[in-house]
C-alpha cells in the first residue's frame, strides 16, 4: 500500500491477447535476405539524435534518441556530498538510472528494481576512468537518467552512458575523454548492430553485447556481454561495436560544439 | 542608498533573490522579459512514445513534462461495480529540479497528483471504463514524468494528461465464460473526455501585482498562489488560493478571466495536436 | 525534532527514595490505577479513553470486501497505530519510532492474534463478500502506559461498534442503511485488558534484595523512562491470561510474576466491567451516524 | 486600566488619554504587543493590560513554550559537559550555554564540578534570536551567588509559565497556604520548572501536588493543602 | 565564433614539446588533449626562449570548486561562539548553481588579537561576507578566513530590516534608525 | 427548500472549542462545527533539524491524520492547507533556526471537516502563545445540485453537492488567505460562495474571542 501516490487497485494485469484461430502467434519476422524488421543491414546503426541543455534547472544535460529509444539524462554538481561519508580527496559520481513506468511494454513498477539498480551501478562504472576525479575533492556529481521509451534494453543501456557522458560534458565537469556506448545483439548466424526490438531480446540462446568506450584515447572503459557465443563471433561483434562507437562519439562531438556555440 | 560593494548580476540573484526580483518589478517587467499576464511559450505534442496507450510531451517556458498512459485490467471495487479506475501521479524526481531529493514522492508531488485527481472526476467517464460489471475494468495508469521543473507544474502536467487522454487508444476487450479478459489486437477505443479542462495559475507579488505563470525563481518570491480550472463551456472546476498571503476576491476574478483568455489558447494548441495524428 | 533528555538525577533519587517508602511522585500508591474516563460516540466505534493524562483516540470501521482466496469465509480485522508529533514533540512522521513498535507488537499480540474478535461472523457471501473491520488507533497525549491506554480504547471501540445489517438471498446481498434495520454488534470472543507494571532495581545491586516492593502498576511518563524492567499482563474477562511480555531488564522471580497476574486479573475485571458500562449507557443514546459510523464513503 | 480581550493583529491604541501623563516617556510594550510601522498591534491573544501613567502596555495571556529573556531565572538541567562550558536544557529551542567560570568565586583552578543529568538555577546573560542562549550563576552587579548554582536532591515539576510568574510574585497564595503545614525550599524559573525540597518525602510530594494542582485556583488554596494532608 | 574552433574533451591539441599546459587541458604519453568543451586559446609566453601555453575556456562560466585561496561570496546561516556557519554561493565572480558550505572559526576571523574576538560582535546570520578559503577542511565544510581587510561581512541588514553601511571596519549603521552594531567590515574596494 | 437538520441555507452549526485540552503540547484546540470535530496541536518554537533549519524564520511542519485508514495523498493536500493558515498567520521571523509542528488529528467527520481543521490549527497556534499577525477563520459552503448555496454542509450535503467550497479569512483585513473550491460552479457563485463564507468567519472570528474570555477566567486572569 504505497501511500505517497494516488492509489489503484492491488492487482491489474494486461489482457490476453484476442487469440482467434485465424492469425497465428505473432512471431519476430524472420530475416529475409539480410534485411531486419527495421529495413536496416545487420551492420547499420539506428538515426541518433543528441540535444544538450535541454534541462536549464541541471548543470548539464542531454537528451538522446536512438531510433525509438529515447533517454533523458541530467548532471547536478559537483556539489557537496549530502550524506556523511568522512573525507575523500577524490570527487564520486552517483547515478540513478530509471525506466519511466510506460516506458516498456508491459508497465513497470514506481520503485526502482534490481535491474535499474545494476544499470545504475554500470553507468557508474563505465564514466568513472574518464573523469578527472581528483579534481572534485569532497564533492560528488549526481547523474540523473531516466528512460522515456524503451526500444531494446541493451540500447537503452548504450544511450544512457552516451547521455551521461554527454551531459557531464555539458556540465563543464573535467574529464579525459567522452565515453560512447554502442550495444548489439546476437542473431544466430551474424551479429547485428543495434540490438533492435523488444526489451527483453535475450530469447532463449540469444545474446547482446553493451561496449563502452574512450574514442580518442581508444581504451574500453566497460563490456557487458550476456549470452553464450563463440569466440570469433564475440570478437567480431567488439569490433563491429568500436566502428558504432566512433559514429556516436562523432555525433556527440557535434552536438556539444553545436550547443555550446550557440551559448556565446 | 546602494552598497558600497558591486556583486555581479549573477551573484547578486542569488544572494539577494528578492531585493533583486524587487527591482525589476518596479518597473513593470519581469526578469525574463514577459509582460505580468503573459504565460510563457507553450509547445505540446503528443502520441510521440510508442509503447504506451497514449502519450504527450508539453513544454511552458523550460518547464517540461512527459505523460504516459497504459492500460491494464482489474476488478472494479465492490461500492462501486460499474466504474473503472484512473490513476494519475506525477513524478517529481531529482532529475527535473536539485530542490528534489531521490526517494518517494515530496509534498508537492503529491498535491499535485491528488489535485489532477480531484479534477479527473468532472471530465472522465468512469462508467464507459468498465467492461463487465463487478467482474473485469479498465484501469488507466497515468503517469506523468517532470524533465525539468521551471514553476508552474501544474498547469503543465494537466494539458500533457489531457492530450495524452485525448491521443490514448485501448483494444477491444471482452471478457469470456471462464472469466478471462481478452483484448483485440487494433488499438481503436478511445477514452472519451466530458470536457476539457485546463489550469491556469496565478501569483501575486506582495499583494498587489498580478503574475502568471510564475517560473521557478519566481515562485518562493510571491506571498500567494492562484490556479483556476476552467472548461470550454466557461464553468469552473476548481479554483485553489495557496501560500499565507491575502487576496481579494477583485484579484481572485481577474484570475479567473485570465484564465478563460489562457483556456482558449490551449484548447486550440490541444486541437491542433491530436488533429496531426 | 527536540531530543528527549534523560531524567535529571534529582528526579531519579527522589523517584526511588519515594519507591522506598511506597509511595508514588504523583501521590499514588503503587498498585494504584490512574483516574479512567472513557467517552464513547457520537458516530459508532468513536471511542476517547483518559487514562491519568494519557489520552488515546480510537475509531472502529467496516468496509465490505473480498475474503482472503485461502480464507474464503472469514472476515478480516485490522489493527494501526501511529505516533505522531501530538501526541510528543520527539516522534517524527514517517520512521517509526522504537516506541511505536513496541507498542504496535503488544497490541497485535494482546488483541489480534488472541482472536478477540470472532472473523467468522464477518463473513457475508462465502468466498465473495466479507467485512473487513479495521480500528485505527490515534495517541494524542503521551503520559505513559501507551500500551494499557491504548487496549482499552481499542476495546471501548469494538464494543460500541455496530455494522449495518446485512440480507443474503442466494447471490444477491443488500446491505441495509442505519436507518432501515438496526445495525448489528460485532461478535467478540473475549474482552482482553492489558496491565502494564514497572519495577525498579533499588541501586544497591550488592544486597539485591527482591525487588518486590519497587513494583509498581500503570507507570507514569517519569516512572517508564527511569524503570529498570516492565512487563504486560494481558487478561480477558474469563479470567484467563491472553499474553504476558517481560521484554528484558532487570529479572523478577517467578513468585512475583505470579503475583503480578493475580493483581492484573483482580484489576482487568474492574476496568472490563467500567468498560461494559460507558457503552451500555451510550448506545442507547448514539445517534445512527452520519454515514461515517460504517466507514462506507469511499 | 484598560481590559478587554484582544486577538493577534488587532491594533491597539497607546496614546496618551489624560493631560496628567506625560507624553514625552517613552511608551514600554511588554509581552504580546509589537509596533508595526505607525501603530502598536498585539501578537498573541489575551487580555490587555496597562499602567496608563507609566505608559507601560502589555498582554496578560499563558504559554508553555519557553523563549529565554535576559535576566531571567531558570531550572535547566546539564545535558552535555565540555572542557570549559556546559550545555543545559532549559526547555527552548535551543540548549544554553553556562561557562565553567560563571559561578561564584570560580577561578581556573577551583571550579564547581557539576555531573552530567545535574539540575541548575541560573540567569539568563544573554538570550537573542540570532545566538545560543547563555546562563550564568552568579547576580553580575555583585558577583554573588545569591541561590544561584548548583540544585542538589530534591524534586523538579513542570508547569505553565503563567503560574511560574504568579508563584515569583510575593505572597503567592498557594505558598503561604503550604508554608503553615510543611517546611519546603522552592527554586522557581521562569522556564515552567519549578524545583522543591521539603524535610521528608511525604511533604514533597504533598509540596509538588500541591503546586501541580494550583494552576487554576486563586481562593481555595487552603482547602486543596488540607485535603493534600489527609491523603498522606 | 565558428564552432569549429571548439574542442571537446579528449580532442588532441598538440604534442607536449609544443605548449605548455594551461586549465582545461592534461597531458598524456606525451600528447596535450583537452579536458572541458571550450575554445582552443593559445597565450605566447611572457619572457621569450618559453614555450606558449595552450588553454581551454569555457563559454558559459565554469562551475568552479571553492579552492585554498580562492575568495568566495557567502551568506552567514548560523552563529556560535565558536564559528560561524556560511552557504559559500560565489566562487570569485561566478556564482555557483549549488552552495557548498563553509565555517569561519573564532580564530580565523581576524588577524589581531585573535583570543579576544566575541563573534556575535562580527557576524549575525542573513550578514553577506567575502572570505577566503583556507583549507579544504572536514568532510562537511571548507574552513574560510576573513583575516584580511578586504574581507568580512559586504552586506547586512539592521534589526530593522534596513540595509546599513559600514561606518568603520567594525561597525555599520543603519540607514533609518542610525542605530550602530558591530561587525567585522570588509574594506569597501 | 429547508435542509435535512432545519437549518436555514445561511445559519452555520453551533461552535465549540476546547482549549489546552492536551497536557504535552504547547498548544492543543478541539474545535466543532456540531459533531464535526478535529483536535490541532502545536509544539513550537523547538529545535529544528539541520535540514530542515531556516536562518531567517521559523520553518512551519504540518501533519494531517484522518480518523479512519492511514493518511494518504488526500491527507497530504489537507496539510498544505494546514500548512497555508500557518505561514498567513505566524510571524515566523521572531524565532529564526526554530521548529513549530502543528499536528491535525480529525476526530470525527460530519461535513466541512477542512474548515474546522483550519479553524483548529488558528486557535492552537494562539492558545501556542506564538506570535502571529492574525487569526483566519475559515467557513466551508456546498452547491446543492438545485443550485442552492448551503453554509457549513453536513457530510450528506456535502456527498451529493454539485460543488464544495472552502475559504479562510483574515480577522484583521477580512480578505482571503486560503481557498480550495471544487466542482463544477460558475464565477457568480463561485462570488455568492466567497460572500457568504466571509459573513461566516466574521461570526467565527466573534467565537474565537468569547473562547478566549473563557479560557483566560478559567485560568484566573480576568481577576
Amino acid at each position: 500500500m504505497d501511500r505517497r501516490r494516488v492509489q489503484g487497485p492491488e492487482t491489474s494485469v494486461v489482457p490476453f491477447p484476442l487469440l482467434d484461430d485465424a492469425a497465428p502467434g505473432v512471431v519476430a519476422p524472420p530475416l529475409q535476405a539480410g534485411k531486419r524488421a527495421g529495413g536496416r543491414r545487420p551492420e547499420d546503426m539506428r538515426p541518433i539524435f543528441l540535444r544538450t541543455g535541454l534541462i536549464s534547472q541541471a548543470s548539464g544535460s542531454a537528451y538522446i534518441e536512438m531510433g525509438r529509444t529515447k533517454v533523458a539524462c541530467a548532471v547536478y554538481g559537483p556539489r557537496q556530498i549530502k550524506k556523511q561519508q568522512g573525507f575523500s580527496e577524490q570527487g564520486r559520481l552517483y547515478c540513478e538510472f530509471k525506466f519511466a513506468t510506460f516506458a516498456c511494454k508491459k508497465r513497470r513498477n514506481h520503485q526502482r528494481d534490481s535491474q535499474e539498480k545494476e544499470f545504475s551501478q554500470v553507468i557508474v562504472q563505465a564514466l568513472t576512468p574518464s573523469i578527472r576525479l581528483e579534481k572534485l575533492p569532497k564533492s560528488v556529481v549526481d547523474i540523473y537518467v531516466t528512460v522515456v521509451e524503451n526500444d531494446g534494453t541493451a540500447s537503452c543501456l548504450a544511450a544512457a552512458i552516451t547521455a551521461a557522458s554527454t551531459a557531464l560534458a555539458d556540465a563543464g565537469v573535467e574529464m579525459i575523454d567522452l565515453v560512447a556506448a554502442a550495444s548489439l545483439a546476437y542473431q544466430q548466424r551474424r551479429p547485428e548492430g543495434d540490438a533492435p526490438t523488444g526489451e527483453n531480446t535475450r530469447e532463449a540462446g540469444a545474446a547482446d553485447l553493451v561496449l563502452a568506450q574512450m574514442p580518442s584515447l581508444g581504451d574500453v572503459t566497460h563490456l557487458l556481454h550476456r549470452g553464450p557465443v563463440d569466440w570469433a563471433q564475440m570478437s567480431r561483434a567488439v569490433e563491429q561495436c568500436i566502428d558504432v562507437c566512433a559514429k556516436i562519439h562523432a555525433v556527440m562531438v557535434h552536438s556539444l560544439r553545436e550547443h555550446s556555440a550557440a551559448e556565446q | 542608498m546602494t552598497s558600497p560593494y558591486a556583486f555581479s548580476a549573477e551573484t547578486f540573484k542569488r544572494v539577494q533573490p528578492s531585493e533583486y526580483y524587487r527591482k525589476f518589478l518596479e518597473q513593470d517587467v519581469r526578469p525574463d522579459g514577459r509582460a505580468f499576464s503573459q504565460f510563457r511559450k507553450t509547445i505540446l505534442n503528443a502520441g510521440c512514445i510508442s509503447t504506451a496507450n497514449g502519450s504527450a510531451v508539453v513544454r511552458i517556458g523550460d518547464t517540461t513534462v512527459v505523460c504516459g498512459i497504459k492500460a491494464e485490467v482489474a476488478e472494479p471495487t465492490l461500492d462501486q461495480p460499474a466504474a473503472g479506475y484512473f490513476v494519475p501521479n506525477v513524478e517529481l524526481g531529482p532529475l527535473c529540479s536539485a530542490k528534489f531529493r531521490p526517494g518517494p514522492p515530496g509534498d508537492l508531488a503529491q498535491v499535485v497528483s491528488e489535485r489532477l485527481r480531484k479534477l479527473s472526476e468532472e471530465y472522465i467517464a468512469f462508467e464507459e471504463l468498465c467492461i463487465e460489471p463487478e467482474q473485469a475494468a479498465w484501469v488507466v495508469y497515468a503517469d506523468l514524468v517532470c524533465l525539468n521543473h521551471d514553476g508552474n507544474v501544474l498547469d503543465a502536467c494537466q494539458l500533457a494528461l489531457l492530450a495524452a487522454l485525448k491521443n490514448a487508444r485501448l483494444p477491444e476487450a471482452q471478457i469470456g465464460e471462464d472469466g478471462i479478459v481478452r483484448a483485440g489486437e487494433a488499438f481503436t477505443r478511445a477514452i472519451t473526455i466530458k470536457r476539457p479542462i485546463l489550469a491556469a495559475t496565478f501569483g501575486l507579488y506582495e499583494g498587489r501585482s498580478l503574475l502568471a505563470d510564475p517560473n521557478a525563481s519566481e515562485e518562493p518570491l510571491l506571498d500567494s498562489l492562484v490556479t483556476v480550472c476552467v472548461d470550454d463551456a466557461e464553468h469552473l472546476h476548481a479554483v485553489w488560493k495557496s501560500n499565507g498571503g491575502r487576496c481579494s476576491l477583485e484579484q481572485l476574478q481577474r484570475c479567473v478571466e485570465l484564465a478563460r483568455i489562457r483556456f482558449t489558447e490551449l484548447s486550440a494548441l490541444l486541437e491542433s495536436s491530436a488533429a496531426d495524428q | 525534532m527536540p531530543k528527549e533528555f534523560e531524567p535529571s538525577i534529582s528526579e531519579r533519587e527522589f523517584v526511588q527514595a519515594a519507591l522506598l517508602e511506597g509511595k508514588r511522585v504523583d501521590g499514588r500508591t503503587p498498585y494504584d490505577v490512574r483516574a479512567i474516563e472513557i467517552h464513547l460516540g457520537p458516530e459508532y466505534g468513536a471511542a476517547e479513553v483518559t487514562l491519568g493524562k494519557t489520552r488515546v483516540a480510537a475509531r472502529a470501521s467496516a468496509t465490505v470486501v473480498r475474503p482472503f482466496p485461502d480464507r474464503p469465509n472469514e472476515g478480516q480485522f485490522m489493527l494501526n497505530l501511529e505516533l505522531s508529533p501530538m501526541a510528543s514533540a520527539t516522534f517524527e512522521t514517517g520512521r517509526a519510532s522504537e516506541e511505536e513498535v513496541l507498542v504496535t507488537r503488544v497490541l497485535e499480540k494482546a488483541i489480534r492474534q488472541s482472536r478477540a474478535v470472532d472473523t467468522e461472523s464477518l463473513c457475508i457471501l462465502a468466498g465473495e463478500k466479507v467485512w473487513s473491520v479495521r480500528v485505527d488507533v490515534h495517541v494524542l497525549d503521551h503520559h505513559g502506559n501507551l500500551i494499557d491506554c491504548a487496549t482499552m480504547a481499542v476495546v471501548a471501540a469494538l464494543l460500541h461498534f455496530r455494522r449495518p445489517d446485512v440480507t443474503v438471498i442466494g447471490e444477491d446481498v443488500t446491505i441495509h442503511t442505519l436507518e432501515e434495520r438496526n445495525p448489528v454488534p460485532l461478535a467478540l470472543h473475549h474482552i482482553p485488558i492489558c496491565i502494564s507494571f514497572a519495577f525498579f532495581e533499588d541501586g544497591q545491586p550488592a544486597n539485591h534484595s527482591c525487588p518486590c516492593d519497587r513494583l509498581v502498576m500503570d507507570p507514569s511518563r517519569l516512572e517508564e523512562r527511569l524503570q529498570d524492567g516492565d512487563m504486560t499482563v494481558t487478561v480477558n474477562t474469563h479470567r484467563e491470561l491472553c499474553a504476558l511480555s517481560k521484554a528484558g531488564g532487570s529479572p523478577l522471580p517467578p513468585d512475583q510474576v505470579m503475583r503480578c497476574v493475580q493483581l492484573a486479573a483482580t484489576k482487568g475485571a474492574e476496568i472490563t466491567n467500567l468498560i461494559r458500562k460507558a457503552v451500555q449507557d451510550t448506545t442507547s443514546r448514539t445517534r445512527p451516524g452520519g454515514g461515517g459510523g460504517i466507514g462506507l464513503d469511499r | 486600566m484598560t481590559r478587554r480581550v484582544v486577538l493577534p493583529g488587532e491594533t491597539v491604541d497607546v496614546s496618551v488619554t489624560s493631560e496628567d501623563i506625560d507624553a514625552t516617556q517613552p511608551v514600554r510594550l511588554g509581552p504580546g504587543l509589537r509596533q508595526a510601522e505607525a501603530e502598536v498591534c498585539a501578537v498573541r491573544g489575551g487580555q490587555l493590560q496597562a499602567q496608563p501613567e507609566a505608559r507601560r502596555w502589555w498582554i496578560e495571556s499563558n504559554k508553555k513554550r519557553y523563549v529565554p529573556a535576559l535576566g531571567e531565572p531558570v531550572v535547566g538541567q546539564v545535558i552535555s559537559r565540555h572542557a570549559e562550558e556546559y550545555k543545559v536544557d532549559i526547555g527552548g529551542a535551543h540548549s544554553a550555554v553556562l561557562q565553567a567560570m560563571a559561578f561564584e568565586g570560580a577561578t581556573k583552578k577551583n571550579r564547581p564540578n557539576i555531573k552530567v543529568g545535574a539540575l541548575i538555577y541560573a540567569r539568563v546573560s544573554l538570550a537573542d534570536k540570532d545566538m545560543e542562549p547563555e546562563l550564568e550563576c552568579l547576580n553580575p552587579t555583585t558577583g554573588r551567588s545569591e541561590g544561584y548554582g548548583e540544585l542538589k536532591d530534591g524534586f523538579m515539576i513542570t508547569c505553565s509559565l503563567g503560574h511560574c510568574r504568579r508563584l515569583l510574585r510575593p505572597g503567592a497564595a498557594i505558598l503561604r497556604a503550604l508554608g503553615q503545614h510543611v517546611p519546603f525550599e522552592l527554586a522557581v524559573g521562569m522556564n515552567g520548572r519549578v524545583w522543591l525540597r521539603a524535610d521528608s518525602v511525604p511533604h514533597t510530594i504533598l509540596t509538588a501536588n500541591a503546586i501541580t494542582r494550583s494552576e487554576g485556583i486563586y481562593h481555595a488554596c487552603r482547602r486543596l493543602v488540607k485535603q493534600l494532608l489527609q491523603q498522606i | 565564433m565558428s564552432s569549429s574552433a571548439i574542442v571537446t574533451p579528449g580532442q588532441r591539441l598538440g604534442r607536449e614539446h609544443q605548449y605548455r599546459t594551461g586549465p582545461g587541458t592534461y597531458v598524456r604519453n606525451s600528447v596535450i588533449h583537452a579536458s572541458i568543451v571550450g575554445t582552443r586559446e593559445i597565450h605566447s609566453a611572457a619572457e621569450e626562449g618559453e614555450l606558449p601555453t595552450i588553454s581551454v575556456t569555457r563559454g558559459r562560466e565554469q562551475t568552479t570548486l571553492p579552492q585554498v585561496d580562492s575568495i568566495v561570496t557567502g551568506k552567514v546561516l548560523r552563529v556560535n561562539p565558536r564559528f560561524a556557519t556560511v552557504a559559500i554561493m560565489a566562487v570569485g565572480p561566478t556564482a555557483c548553481r549549488d552552495e557548498f558550505q563553509g565555517i569561519i572559526r573564532v580564530q580565523d576571523v581576524r588577524a589581531t588579537e585573535k583570543d579576544k574576538v566575541k563573534i556575535y560582535h562580527c557576524f549575525r546570520p542573513g550578514d553577506v561576507v567575502r572570505a577566503q578559503v583556507i583549507s579544504l577542511g572536514d568532510a562537511r565544510s571548507y574552513y574560510l578566513s576573513t583575516a584580511q581587510n578586504e574581507l568580512g561581512v559586504i552586506f547586512a541588514r539592521s534589526v530593522a530590516g534596513v540595509p546599513m553601511i559600514p561606518i568603520s571596519w567594525q561597525e555599520m549603521q543603519c540607514t533609518k534608525t542610525k542605530t550602530v552594531e558591530l561587525r567585522k567590515c570588509a574594506k569597501p574596494m | 427548500m429547508p435542509r435535512k437538520d432545519g437549518r436555514t441555507t445561511t445559519q452555520m452549526r453551533a461552535m465549540s472549542a476546547t482549549q489546552g485540552a492536551l497536557e504535552r503540547a504547547d498548544g492543543s484546540v478541539r474545535f466543532g462545527f456540531g459533531d464535526t470535530q478535529t483536535m490541532c496541536a502545536v509544539n513550537g518554537p523547538v529545535e529544528a533539524r539541520l535540514r530542515e533549519e531556516q536562518l531567517d524564520r521559523a520553518t512551519v511542519e504540518a501533519v494531517y491524520r484522518p480518523i479512519i485508514g492511514l493518511p494518504g495523498v488526500r491527507a497530504k493536500e489537507i496539510e498544505a492547507a494546514v500548512q497555508t493558515v500557518a505561514e498567513a498567520s505566524l510571524l515566523a521571523g521572531l524565532h529564526p533556526r526554530t521548529l513549530v509542528q502543528v499536528t491535525a488529528q480529525c476526530m470525527s467527520d460530519a461535513g466541512s471537516s477542512v474548515a474546522a481543521t483550519l479553524n483548529a490549527t488558528a486557535m492552537a497556534l494562539m492558545d501556542a502563545g506564538l506570535p502571529l499577525r492574525a487569526v483566519p477563520a475559515a467557513v466551508a459552503c456546498a452547491i446543492s445540485p438545485e443550485g442552492e448555496v448551503l453554509v457549513d454542509p453536513t457530510a450528506e450535503e456535502e456527498q451529493c453537492a454539485r460543488s464544495q467550497h472552502v475559504f479562510a479569512f483574515d480577522n484583521t483585513s477580512q480578505e482571503m488567505v486560503f481557498c480550495a473550491s471544487t466542482g463544477k460552479f460558475t464565477a457568480e457563485e463561485l462570488a455568492a460562495c466567497h460572500d457568504l463564507c466571509r459573513a461566516g468567519a466574521a461570526k467565527v472570528h466573534a467565537f474565537y474571542r468569547v473562547a478566549l474570555e473563557r479560557k483566560l477566567a478559567e485560568e484566573g486572569i480576568v481577576a
